[in-house]
Protein backbone atom coordinates (compact mmCIF):
# COMPACT_ATOMS: atom_id res chain seq x y z
CA UNK A 1 0.00 0.00 0.00
CA UNK A 2 1.56 3.41 -0.91
CA UNK A 3 0.16 6.76 -0.62
CA UNK A 4 -2.29 6.56 -3.68
CA UNK A 5 -5.12 8.29 -3.23
CA UNK A 6 -7.15 5.93 -5.54
CA UNK A 7 -6.12 2.71 -7.05
CA UNK A 8 -8.46 0.05 -8.73
CA UNK A 9 -6.95 -3.41 -9.74
CA UNK A 10 -9.64 -5.48 -12.20
CA UNK A 11 -9.12 -8.31 -13.42
CA UNK A 12 -11.76 -9.82 -16.27
CA UNK A 13 -11.36 -12.82 -19.07
CA UNK A 14 -10.48 -12.05 -21.79
CA UNK A 15 -13.68 -11.20 -23.13
CA UNK A 16 -14.70 -8.17 -25.26
CA UNK A 17 -17.99 -8.06 -22.99
CA UNK A 18 -15.87 -6.52 -20.13
CA UNK A 19 -14.88 -3.40 -21.58
CA UNK A 20 -17.65 -1.58 -20.93
CA UNK A 21 -17.24 -2.70 -16.88
CA UNK A 22 -13.81 -1.54 -17.26
CA UNK A 23 -14.51 1.61 -19.37
CA UNK A 24 -17.30 2.56 -16.45
CA UNK A 25 -15.00 2.01 -13.73
CA UNK A 26 -12.60 4.25 -15.54
CA UNK A 27 -15.60 7.11 -16.19
CA UNK A 28 -16.81 6.84 -12.25
CA UNK A 29 -13.31 7.31 -10.89
CA UNK A 30 -13.28 10.96 -12.62
CA UNK A 31 -16.36 11.91 -10.38
CA UNK A 32 -13.98 11.79 -7.62
CA UNK A 33 -11.54 14.33 -8.74
CA UNK A 34 -10.82 17.05 -6.55
CA UNK A 35 -9.75 20.19 -7.74
CA UNK A 36 -10.08 19.34 -11.30
CA UNK A 37 -11.08 22.39 -12.95
CA UNK A 38 -11.37 21.50 -16.64
CA UNK A 39 -13.90 19.83 -18.75
CA UNK A 40 -14.63 17.04 -16.66
CA UNK A 41 -17.52 15.29 -18.92
CA UNK A 42 -14.43 15.20 -21.86
CA UNK A 43 -11.98 13.23 -19.35
CA UNK A 44 -14.44 11.16 -18.16
CA UNK A 45 -15.29 10.19 -21.96
CA UNK A 46 -11.59 10.15 -22.84
CA UNK A 47 -10.50 7.57 -19.73
CA UNK A 48 -13.52 5.35 -21.00
CA UNK A 49 -11.71 5.24 -24.18
CA UNK A 50 -8.30 4.86 -23.46
CA UNK A 51 -9.24 1.81 -21.38
CA UNK A 52 -11.51 0.58 -23.50
CA UNK A 53 -8.93 0.30 -26.68
CA UNK A 54 -6.19 -0.71 -24.49
CA UNK A 55 -8.19 -3.79 -22.82
CA UNK A 56 -9.55 -4.14 -26.11
CA UNK A 57 -6.13 -4.16 -27.82
CA UNK A 58 -4.79 -6.86 -25.03
CA UNK A 59 -7.63 -9.21 -26.03
CA UNK A 60 -7.34 -9.06 -29.53
CA UNK A 61 -3.92 -9.20 -29.96
CA UNK A 62 -2.39 -10.87 -26.83
CA UNK A 63 -4.39 -14.23 -26.85
CA UNK A 64 -2.27 -16.69 -25.10
CA UNK A 65 -3.34 -20.37 -24.57
CA UNK A 66 -0.49 -20.84 -21.97
CA UNK A 67 -1.68 -18.84 -19.54
CA UNK A 68 -5.01 -18.26 -17.64
CA UNK A 69 -7.16 -15.93 -20.06
CA UNK A 70 -7.55 -13.20 -17.89
CA UNK A 71 -6.53 -9.20 -18.39
CA UNK A 72 -5.46 -7.37 -15.70
CA UNK A 73 -6.10 -3.81 -15.56
CA UNK A 74 -4.86 -1.28 -12.93
CA UNK A 75 -5.95 2.58 -13.02
CA UNK A 76 -3.95 4.58 -10.46
CA UNK A 77 -4.13 8.08 -9.61
CA UNK A 78 -2.31 10.11 -7.18
CA UNK A 79 -2.38 13.38 -7.00
CA UNK A 80 -2.78 15.04 -10.09
CA UNK A 81 -1.00 12.17 -12.01
CA UNK A 82 -3.45 9.45 -13.26
CA UNK A 83 -1.44 6.05 -14.23
CA UNK A 84 -2.85 3.35 -16.03
CA UNK A 85 -1.38 -0.05 -16.93
CA UNK A 86 -2.75 -2.83 -18.65
CA UNK A 87 -1.10 -6.23 -18.74
CA UNK A 88 -0.98 -8.63 -21.33
CA UNK A 89 0.70 -12.18 -22.00
CA UNK A 90 1.26 -12.20 -25.72
CA UNK A 91 3.92 -11.96 -27.97
CA UNK A 92 3.87 -8.04 -27.85
CA UNK A 93 4.40 -5.56 -30.03
CA UNK A 94 7.05 -2.57 -30.72
CA UNK A 95 4.60 0.92 -29.57
CA UNK A 96 7.26 2.98 -31.77
CA UNK A 97 6.64 0.94 -34.90
CA UNK A 98 2.85 1.42 -34.86
CA UNK A 99 2.32 4.49 -37.48
CA UNK A 100 -0.45 7.85 -37.44
CA UNK A 101 -3.43 6.79 -39.01
CA UNK A 102 -3.39 7.75 -42.26
CA UNK A 103 -5.92 10.66 -42.08
CA UNK A 104 -6.28 11.22 -46.45
CA UNK A 105 -6.73 7.73 -46.61
CA UNK A 106 -8.68 6.31 -43.29
CA UNK A 107 -9.37 2.57 -43.17
CA UNK A 108 -10.87 0.62 -40.68
CA UNK A 109 -8.46 -0.77 -37.89
CA UNK A 110 -5.51 1.31 -36.35
CA UNK A 111 -7.11 4.37 -34.66
CA UNK A 112 -6.89 2.64 -31.29
CA UNK A 113 -3.15 3.20 -30.15
CA UNK A 114 -3.33 6.60 -32.19
CA UNK A 115 -6.67 7.63 -30.07
CA UNK A 116 -4.41 6.95 -26.59
CA UNK A 117 -1.76 8.86 -27.73
CA UNK A 118 -3.88 11.88 -28.32
CA UNK A 119 -5.48 12.17 -24.82
CA UNK A 120 -2.70 11.12 -22.82
CA UNK A 121 0.09 12.48 -22.16
CA UNK A 122 2.83 9.40 -22.20
CA UNK A 123 2.45 5.77 -23.81
CA UNK A 124 4.62 3.10 -23.26
CA UNK A 125 4.89 -1.01 -23.83
CA UNK A 126 7.69 -2.64 -21.91
CA UNK A 127 8.15 -6.25 -22.46
CA UNK A 128 8.73 -8.21 -18.62
CA UNK A 129 9.56 -11.28 -17.47
CA UNK A 130 6.17 -12.59 -17.33
CA UNK A 131 4.30 -10.20 -18.87
CA UNK A 132 3.93 -6.80 -21.03
CA UNK A 133 2.41 -3.77 -20.17
CA UNK A 134 1.09 -0.72 -21.64
CA UNK A 135 1.55 2.08 -19.47
CA UNK A 136 -0.80 5.34 -20.11
CA UNK A 137 -0.23 8.71 -17.86
CA UNK A 138 -2.09 11.59 -17.60
CA UNK A 139 -1.09 14.13 -16.20
CA UNK A 140 -4.53 16.17 -14.55
CA UNK A 141 -3.08 19.80 -14.14
CA UNK B 1 -26.85 -5.02 -30.11
CA UNK B 2 -30.25 -3.05 -30.50
CA UNK B 3 -31.69 -1.61 -33.65
CA UNK B 4 -34.32 0.27 -35.13
CA UNK B 5 -35.01 0.10 -39.18
CA UNK B 6 -37.44 2.18 -40.36
CA UNK B 7 -38.37 3.22 -43.77
CA UNK B 8 -39.05 7.20 -44.19
CA UNK B 9 -39.21 8.09 -47.78
CA UNK B 10 -37.12 6.73 -50.14
CA UNK B 11 -34.60 6.36 -47.40
CA UNK B 12 -33.73 3.37 -44.49
CA UNK B 13 -33.25 5.07 -41.00
CA UNK B 14 -31.24 2.35 -38.53
CA UNK B 15 -31.35 3.78 -35.45
CA UNK B 16 -28.99 2.29 -32.64
CA UNK B 17 -30.62 1.80 -29.76
CA UNK B 18 -27.52 0.60 -27.32
CA UNK B 19 -25.59 3.65 -25.70
CA UNK B 20 -22.52 2.23 -26.35
CA UNK B 21 -20.72 1.17 -29.81
CA UNK B 22 -17.17 -0.25 -28.72
CA UNK B 23 -14.99 -3.78 -29.94
CA UNK B 24 -17.88 -5.95 -28.41
CA UNK B 25 -20.91 -4.73 -30.83
CA UNK B 26 -19.11 -3.69 -33.86
CA UNK B 27 -19.16 -6.47 -35.85
CA UNK B 28 -22.94 -6.96 -35.27
CA UNK B 29 -23.12 -3.59 -36.88
CA UNK B 30 -20.90 -3.92 -39.56
CA UNK B 31 -22.69 -7.27 -40.27
CA UNK B 32 -25.93 -5.96 -40.28
CA UNK B 33 -25.05 -2.91 -42.32
CA UNK B 34 -23.43 -5.19 -44.99
CA UNK B 35 -26.75 -6.77 -44.83
CA UNK B 36 -28.43 -4.00 -45.69
CA UNK B 37 -26.57 -2.81 -48.22
CA UNK B 38 -26.13 -6.46 -49.90
CA UNK B 39 -30.07 -6.07 -50.02
CA UNK B 40 -30.14 -3.40 -51.98
CA UNK B 41 -30.76 -0.42 -49.65
CA UNK B 42 -29.50 2.66 -51.09
CA UNK B 43 -30.15 5.24 -48.71
CA UNK B 44 -29.03 4.89 -45.40
CA UNK B 45 -28.92 7.01 -42.41
CA UNK B 46 -27.82 5.67 -38.86
CA UNK B 47 -29.10 7.50 -36.37
CA UNK B 48 -26.71 7.82 -33.14
CA UNK B 49 -28.61 9.79 -30.71
CA UNK B 50 -28.55 7.21 -28.08
CA UNK B 51 -24.82 6.79 -28.52
CA UNK B 52 -22.90 8.31 -26.02
CA UNK B 53 -20.05 6.31 -26.62
CA UNK B 54 -18.10 5.02 -29.61
CA UNK B 55 -14.55 3.39 -29.82
CA UNK B 56 -12.25 2.79 -32.45
CA UNK B 57 -13.51 -0.38 -33.34
CA UNK B 58 -17.19 1.45 -33.54
CA UNK B 59 -15.91 4.18 -36.29
CA UNK B 60 -14.19 0.93 -38.47
CA UNK B 61 -17.65 -0.43 -38.52
CA UNK B 62 -19.28 3.00 -39.32
CA UNK B 63 -16.55 3.51 -42.00
CA UNK B 64 -16.60 0.23 -43.74
CA UNK B 65 -20.84 0.94 -43.89
CA UNK B 66 -19.65 4.10 -45.87
CA UNK B 67 -17.32 2.87 -48.50
CA UNK B 68 -19.43 -0.34 -49.01
CA UNK B 69 -22.12 2.26 -49.87
CA UNK B 70 -20.63 4.82 -51.73
CA UNK B 71 -18.73 1.70 -54.03
CA UNK B 72 -22.04 0.87 -54.99
CA UNK B 73 -23.00 4.57 -55.59
CA UNK B 74 -25.54 4.80 -52.43
CA UNK B 75 -25.89 7.17 -50.09
CA UNK B 76 -24.33 6.42 -46.28
CA UNK B 77 -25.22 9.41 -43.71
CA UNK B 78 -24.93 9.81 -39.89
CA UNK B 79 -27.02 11.79 -37.95
CA UNK B 80 -27.63 13.12 -34.33
CA UNK B 81 -24.04 12.23 -33.23
CA UNK B 82 -23.77 13.30 -29.29
CA UNK B 83 -21.05 16.02 -28.87
CA UNK B 84 -18.55 13.22 -26.98
CA UNK B 85 -19.39 10.97 -29.95
CA UNK B 86 -18.69 13.67 -32.15
CA UNK B 87 -14.93 14.44 -30.85
CA UNK B 88 -13.91 10.90 -32.20
CA UNK B 89 -14.78 12.15 -35.65
CA UNK B 90 -12.90 14.82 -35.48
CA UNK B 91 -10.03 13.51 -33.99
CA UNK B 92 -9.84 11.19 -37.04
CA UNK B 93 -10.59 13.82 -39.37
CA UNK B 94 -13.91 11.15 -40.70
CA UNK B 95 -15.90 14.07 -40.61
CA UNK B 96 -14.62 15.35 -43.95
CA UNK B 97 -15.65 11.29 -44.83
CA UNK B 98 -18.58 11.08 -43.75
CA UNK B 99 -21.86 12.75 -44.50
CA UNK B 100 -23.24 13.97 -40.98
CA UNK B 101 -26.13 16.12 -40.13
CA UNK B 102 -27.35 17.44 -36.71
CA UNK B 103 -30.95 16.49 -37.42
CA UNK B 104 -32.46 13.57 -39.50
CA UNK B 105 -35.37 15.97 -40.65
CA UNK B 106 -32.45 17.58 -42.24
CA UNK B 107 -31.89 14.58 -44.60
CA UNK B 108 -35.18 13.77 -44.98
CA UNK B 109 -36.42 17.31 -46.10
CA UNK B 110 -33.78 17.68 -48.50
CA UNK C 1 -4.10 -14.92 -10.95
CA UNK C 2 -6.86 -17.44 -10.27
CA UNK C 3 -10.22 -18.45 -12.40
CA UNK C 4 -12.07 -15.76 -10.83
CA UNK C 5 -14.90 -14.21 -13.06
CA UNK C 6 -14.35 -10.98 -12.10
CA UNK C 7 -11.97 -9.74 -9.33
CA UNK C 8 -12.19 -6.04 -8.33
CA UNK C 9 -9.36 -4.33 -5.80
CA UNK C 10 -9.85 -0.66 -4.67
CA UNK C 11 -7.79 1.07 -2.21
CA UNK C 12 -9.15 4.53 -1.23
CA UNK C 13 -8.34 7.08 1.49
CA UNK C 14 -10.08 6.41 4.61
CA UNK C 15 -12.87 9.12 4.09
CA UNK C 16 -16.03 9.20 3.89
CA UNK C 17 -16.44 10.94 0.63
CA UNK C 18 -15.57 7.15 -1.14
CA UNK C 19 -18.17 5.16 -0.34
CA UNK C 20 -19.97 6.28 -3.10
CA UNK C 21 -17.51 5.01 -5.56
CA UNK C 22 -17.12 1.52 -3.95
CA UNK C 23 -21.22 1.15 -3.83
CA UNK C 24 -21.20 2.25 -7.54
CA UNK C 25 -18.65 -0.54 -8.38
CA UNK C 26 -20.67 -3.21 -6.80
CA UNK C 27 -23.46 -2.06 -8.40
CA UNK C 28 -21.92 -2.00 -11.67
CA UNK C 29 -20.14 -5.39 -11.41
CA UNK C 30 -24.30 -6.77 -10.74
CA UNK C 31 -24.87 -5.72 -14.86
CA UNK C 32 -22.29 -8.35 -15.44
CA UNK C 33 -23.81 -11.61 -14.12
CA UNK C 34 -24.59 -14.13 -16.42
CA UNK C 35 -27.74 -15.86 -15.37
CA UNK C 36 -28.71 -14.81 -12.68
CA UNK C 37 -32.48 -15.05 -12.67
CA UNK C 38 -33.48 -13.09 -9.57
CA UNK C 39 -34.18 -8.94 -9.13
CA UNK C 40 -30.76 -7.40 -10.36
CA UNK C 41 -32.25 -4.12 -9.29
CA UNK C 42 -32.56 -5.28 -5.93
CA UNK C 43 -29.20 -7.30 -6.15
CA UNK C 44 -27.47 -4.12 -7.41
CA UNK C 45 -28.77 -2.06 -4.33
CA UNK C 46 -27.96 -4.71 -1.99
CA UNK C 47 -24.52 -5.28 -3.11
CA UNK C 48 -24.28 -0.77 -2.90
CA UNK C 49 -25.65 -1.47 0.49
CA UNK C 50 -23.69 -3.82 1.72
CA UNK C 51 -19.79 -2.09 0.23
CA UNK C 52 -21.30 0.81 1.90
CA UNK C 53 -21.76 0.06 5.52
CA UNK C 54 -18.60 -2.73 5.44
CA UNK C 55 -16.18 0.24 4.34
CA UNK C 56 -17.96 2.80 6.26
CA UNK C 57 -17.15 0.77 9.50
CA UNK C 58 -13.17 0.12 8.80
CA UNK C 59 -13.42 3.91 8.18
CA UNK C 60 -15.75 5.00 11.55
CA UNK C 61 -14.57 2.22 13.77
CA UNK C 62 -10.83 1.18 12.77
CA UNK C 63 -8.96 4.52 12.56
CA UNK C 64 -5.59 3.77 12.75
CA UNK C 65 -2.39 6.23 12.97
CA UNK C 66 0.38 4.30 12.45
CA UNK C 67 -0.60 2.45 8.79
CA UNK C 68 -1.54 4.42 6.39
CA UNK C 69 -4.92 5.96 6.19
CA UNK C 70 -6.38 3.93 3.63
CA UNK C 71 -8.99 1.23 3.21
CA UNK C 72 -9.36 -1.28 0.96
CA UNK C 73 -11.78 -3.54 -0.44
CA UNK C 74 -11.96 -6.44 -2.67
CA UNK C 75 -14.84 -7.87 -4.67
CA UNK C 76 -14.57 -11.76 -6.49
CA UNK C 77 -17.14 -13.30 -8.39
CA UNK C 78 -16.47 -16.82 -9.18
CA UNK C 79 -18.87 -18.27 -11.39
CA UNK C 80 -21.98 -17.82 -8.61
CA UNK C 81 -20.17 -16.63 -5.57
CA UNK C 82 -19.47 -13.51 -4.80
CA UNK C 83 -16.67 -12.78 -2.02
CA UNK C 84 -16.33 -9.61 -0.47
CA UNK C 85 -13.44 -8.61 1.66
CA UNK C 86 -13.10 -5.35 3.67
CA UNK C 87 -9.72 -4.71 5.51
CA UNK C 88 -9.18 -2.72 8.47
CA UNK C 89 -6.14 -1.69 10.50
CA UNK C 90 -8.00 -0.81 13.92
CA UNK C 91 -8.38 -2.89 17.00
CA UNK C 92 -10.81 -5.00 16.02
CA UNK C 93 -13.88 -6.41 17.27
CA UNK C 94 -16.45 -9.48 18.09
CA UNK C 95 -18.50 -9.77 15.28
CA UNK C 96 -20.71 -12.65 17.16
CA UNK C 97 -20.69 -10.09 20.26
CA UNK C 98 -22.78 -7.39 17.71
CA UNK C 99 -26.45 -7.88 19.11
CA UNK C 100 -29.16 -7.97 16.52
CA UNK C 101 -31.06 -4.18 16.78
CA UNK C 102 -34.76 -4.10 18.72
CA UNK C 103 -36.72 -3.08 16.54
CA UNK C 104 -38.90 -2.04 19.37
CA UNK C 105 -36.68 0.25 20.54
CA UNK C 106 -34.68 1.85 17.45
CA UNK C 107 -31.57 3.27 17.85
CA UNK C 108 -29.81 6.11 15.30
CA UNK C 109 -27.12 3.51 15.40
CA UNK C 110 -26.52 -0.30 14.98
CA UNK C 111 -28.21 -1.41 11.69
CA UNK C 112 -25.17 -1.81 9.70
CA UNK C 113 -24.13 -5.12 10.35
CA UNK C 114 -27.92 -6.07 10.55
CA UNK C 115 -27.98 -4.99 6.95
CA UNK C 116 -25.52 -7.13 5.80
CA UNK C 117 -26.01 -10.34 7.70
CA UNK C 118 -29.99 -10.53 6.48
CA UNK C 119 -28.68 -9.20 2.59
CA UNK C 120 -25.31 -11.58 2.35
CA UNK C 121 -24.53 -15.40 3.11
CA UNK C 122 -22.46 -15.69 5.37
CA UNK C 123 -20.03 -13.10 7.55
CA UNK C 124 -17.16 -13.51 9.17
CA UNK C 125 -14.34 -10.78 10.74
CA UNK C 126 -11.18 -12.40 11.24
CA UNK C 127 -7.96 -10.56 12.87
CA UNK C 128 -5.03 -11.48 10.57
CA UNK C 129 -1.82 -10.41 11.83
CA UNK C 130 -1.19 -7.42 10.11
CA UNK C 131 -4.70 -6.49 9.51
CA UNK C 132 -8.59 -7.52 10.33
CA UNK C 133 -10.78 -8.94 7.50
CA UNK C 134 -14.99 -8.39 7.13
CA UNK C 135 -15.69 -10.99 4.79
CA UNK C 136 -18.50 -11.34 3.04
CA UNK C 137 -20.28 -14.30 0.76
CA UNK C 138 -23.46 -14.46 -1.50
CA UNK C 139 -24.49 -16.96 -3.23
CA UNK C 140 -26.35 -16.36 -6.48
CA UNK C 141 -27.85 -19.32 -7.06
CA UNK D 1 -25.91 17.86 0.65
CA UNK D 2 -28.39 20.17 -1.36
CA UNK D 3 -31.48 20.99 0.03
CA UNK D 4 -34.97 22.34 -0.79
CA UNK D 5 -37.16 24.14 1.91
CA UNK D 6 -40.76 25.05 0.89
CA UNK D 7 -43.21 25.84 2.88
CA UNK D 8 -46.77 24.79 1.46
CA UNK D 9 -49.72 25.66 3.63
CA UNK D 10 -48.29 24.95 7.64
CA UNK D 11 -46.06 22.10 6.67
CA UNK D 12 -42.06 22.77 6.02
CA UNK D 13 -41.59 20.84 3.42
CA UNK D 14 -37.58 19.59 2.79
CA UNK D 15 -37.01 17.73 -0.46
CA UNK D 16 -33.75 16.11 -0.08
CA UNK D 17 -31.71 16.60 -3.67
CA UNK D 18 -28.92 14.21 -3.31
CA UNK D 19 -29.53 10.92 -5.15
CA UNK D 20 -27.67 9.38 -1.73
CA UNK D 21 -27.75 9.37 1.47
CA UNK D 22 -24.94 7.75 3.09
CA UNK D 23 -22.06 8.47 5.85
CA UNK D 24 -20.59 11.03 3.97
CA UNK D 25 -24.14 12.98 4.21
CA UNK D 26 -26.45 11.69 6.42
CA UNK D 27 -24.79 14.29 9.93
CA UNK D 28 -25.55 17.47 7.49
CA UNK D 29 -28.83 15.86 7.00
CA UNK D 30 -28.99 15.45 11.09
CA UNK D 31 -27.52 18.80 11.44
CA UNK D 32 -30.36 20.75 8.89
CA UNK D 33 -33.27 18.83 10.62
CA UNK D 34 -32.46 19.83 14.38
CA UNK D 35 -31.81 23.56 12.91
CA UNK D 36 -35.49 23.11 11.41
CA UNK D 37 -36.55 22.16 14.82
CA UNK D 38 -34.96 24.53 17.16
CA UNK D 39 -36.06 26.79 14.78
CA UNK D 40 -39.81 26.37 15.79
CA UNK D 41 -40.99 24.16 12.47
CA UNK D 42 -43.39 22.03 13.96
CA UNK D 43 -44.58 20.09 10.49
CA UNK D 44 -42.18 18.85 8.54
CA UNK D 45 -42.14 16.89 5.73
CA UNK D 46 -39.13 15.17 4.22
CA UNK D 47 -39.67 14.28 0.37
CA UNK D 48 -37.07 11.68 -0.60
CA UNK D 49 -38.75 11.06 -4.38
CA UNK D 50 -35.13 11.88 -5.52
CA UNK D 51 -32.99 9.66 -3.58
CA UNK D 52 -32.57 6.42 -5.16
CA UNK D 53 -29.88 4.97 -2.03
CA UNK D 54 -30.18 5.31 1.64
CA UNK D 55 -28.05 3.86 4.08
CA UNK D 56 -27.90 2.61 8.15
CA UNK D 57 -27.02 6.28 8.87
CA UNK D 58 -29.70 7.53 6.46
CA UNK D 59 -31.89 5.86 8.42
CA UNK D 60 -30.24 7.24 11.83
CA UNK D 61 -30.73 10.89 10.72
CA UNK D 62 -34.01 10.33 9.50
CA UNK D 63 -35.15 8.64 13.13
CA UNK D 64 -33.55 11.46 14.88
CA UNK D 65 -35.33 14.35 13.49
CA UNK D 66 -38.65 11.69 13.95
CA UNK D 67 -37.56 11.16 18.00
CA UNK D 68 -36.68 15.07 18.44
CA UNK D 69 -39.62 16.47 16.67
CA UNK D 70 -42.44 13.86 18.51
CA UNK D 71 -40.74 15.15 21.84
CA UNK D 72 -41.56 18.54 21.00
CA UNK D 73 -45.10 16.94 19.75
CA UNK D 74 -44.44 18.19 16.44
CA UNK D 75 -45.23 16.60 12.91
CA UNK D 76 -42.68 14.43 10.62
CA UNK D 77 -43.50 12.56 8.04
CA UNK D 78 -41.71 11.25 5.06
CA UNK D 79 -43.15 11.09 1.26
CA UNK D 80 -42.49 9.68 -2.11
CA UNK D 81 -39.86 7.11 -1.09
CA UNK D 82 -38.87 5.23 -4.17
CA UNK D 83 -39.21 1.19 -3.96
CA UNK D 84 -35.67 0.18 -3.17
CA UNK D 85 -35.21 3.01 -0.43
CA UNK D 86 -38.87 1.92 1.38
CA UNK D 87 -37.16 -1.51 1.40
CA UNK D 88 -34.78 -0.39 3.95
CA UNK D 89 -37.45 1.47 6.28
CA UNK D 90 -39.22 -2.14 5.84
CA UNK D 91 -36.49 -4.75 6.86
CA UNK D 92 -36.12 -2.11 9.89
CA UNK D 93 -39.41 -2.53 10.79
CA UNK D 94 -39.32 1.31 10.79
CA UNK D 95 -42.32 1.90 8.41
CA UNK D 96 -43.75 1.24 11.91
CA UNK D 97 -42.02 4.04 13.20
CA UNK D 98 -42.30 6.88 10.71
CA UNK D 99 -45.36 8.58 9.12
CA UNK D 100 -44.68 7.33 5.61
CA UNK D 101 -47.16 9.31 2.07
CA UNK D 102 -46.69 7.85 -0.85
CA UNK D 103 -47.28 10.84 -2.11
CA UNK D 104 -46.88 14.22 -0.38
CA UNK D 105 -50.44 15.73 -1.57
CA UNK D 106 -51.71 13.32 0.69
CA UNK D 107 -50.64 15.09 3.43
CA UNK D 108 -51.09 18.50 2.44
CA UNK D 109 -54.69 17.94 1.22
CA UNK D 110 -55.47 16.09 4.65
N1 LIG E 1 -1.27 -5.57 -26.55
C1 LIG E 1 -0.84 -5.75 -27.83
N2 LIG E 1 -0.16 -6.86 -28.16
C2 LIG E 1 0.29 -7.06 -29.43
N3 LIG E 1 0.10 -6.19 -30.43
C3 LIG E 1 -0.58 -5.05 -30.16
C4 LIG E 1 -1.09 -4.77 -28.85
N4 LIG E 1 -1.69 -3.57 -28.89
C5 LIG E 1 -1.59 -3.11 -30.16
N5 LIG E 1 -0.91 -4.01 -30.93
C6 LIG E 1 -0.55 -3.85 -32.36
O1 LIG E 1 -0.66 -2.49 -32.72
C7 LIG E 1 -1.56 -2.32 -33.82
C8 LIG E 1 -2.32 -1.01 -33.72
O2 LIG E 1 -3.24 -1.04 -32.65
P1 LIG E 1 -4.47 -0.05 -32.62
O3 LIG E 1 -3.99 1.31 -32.97
O4 LIG E 1 -5.13 -0.18 -31.30
O5 LIG E 1 -5.45 -0.50 -33.78
P2 LIG E 1 -6.18 -1.89 -34.06
O6 LIG E 1 -6.26 -2.62 -32.77
O7 LIG E 1 -7.50 -1.45 -34.59
O8 LIG E 1 -5.35 -2.57 -35.09
C9 LIG E 1 -2.45 -3.56 -33.78
O9 LIG E 1 -2.97 -3.87 -35.03
C10 LIG E 1 -1.48 -4.62 -33.27
O10 LIG E 1 -0.70 -5.14 -34.32
N1 LIG F 1 -14.32 -2.74 11.31
C1 LIG F 1 -14.71 -2.59 12.59
N2 LIG F 1 -13.77 -2.40 13.57
C2 LIG F 1 -14.13 -2.25 14.85
N3 LIG F 1 -15.40 -2.28 15.27
C3 LIG F 1 -16.38 -2.47 14.38
C4 LIG F 1 -16.09 -2.64 13.00
N4 LIG F 1 -17.26 -2.83 12.33
C5 LIG F 1 -18.22 -2.78 13.26
N5 LIG F 1 -17.71 -2.58 14.50
C6 LIG F 1 -18.45 -2.51 15.78
O1 LIG F 1 -19.73 -3.07 15.58
C7 LIG F 1 -20.75 -2.13 15.96
C8 LIG F 1 -21.99 -2.31 15.08
O2 LIG F 1 -21.72 -1.91 13.75
P1 LIG F 1 -22.91 -1.52 12.78
O3 LIG F 1 -23.97 -2.54 12.91
O4 LIG F 1 -22.34 -1.33 11.43
O5 LIG F 1 -23.50 -0.17 13.35
P2 LIG F 1 -22.84 1.26 13.59
O6 LIG F 1 -21.62 1.34 12.75
O7 LIG F 1 -23.93 2.20 13.18
O8 LIG F 1 -22.55 1.32 15.06
C9 LIG F 1 -20.09 -0.79 15.83
O9 LIG F 1 -20.69 0.18 16.64
C10 LIG F 1 -18.65 -1.09 16.25
O10 LIG F 1 -18.54 -1.08 17.63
Amino acid sequence: MCSSVIQVDVIVPTHTKYLDLIGSIGERIVKELDGFTGDREALAYQLNLVLTEATANAIKHANDTHRKDTVRISIHLHHDILNIKVYDHGQGFDLDKVPTPDFDHPTESGMGLFFIRSMMDSVTYTRQTDCNVLEIIKYLK
Amino acid sequence: MNFNLEKIKNFSVLTIQDERIDAHNSAELKEYLLDMIESGESHIIVQLKQVRFIDSSGLGALLFGHKHMTAKAGQFALSNIQAQVLSMFELTRLTRVFEIYSDINEVLTN
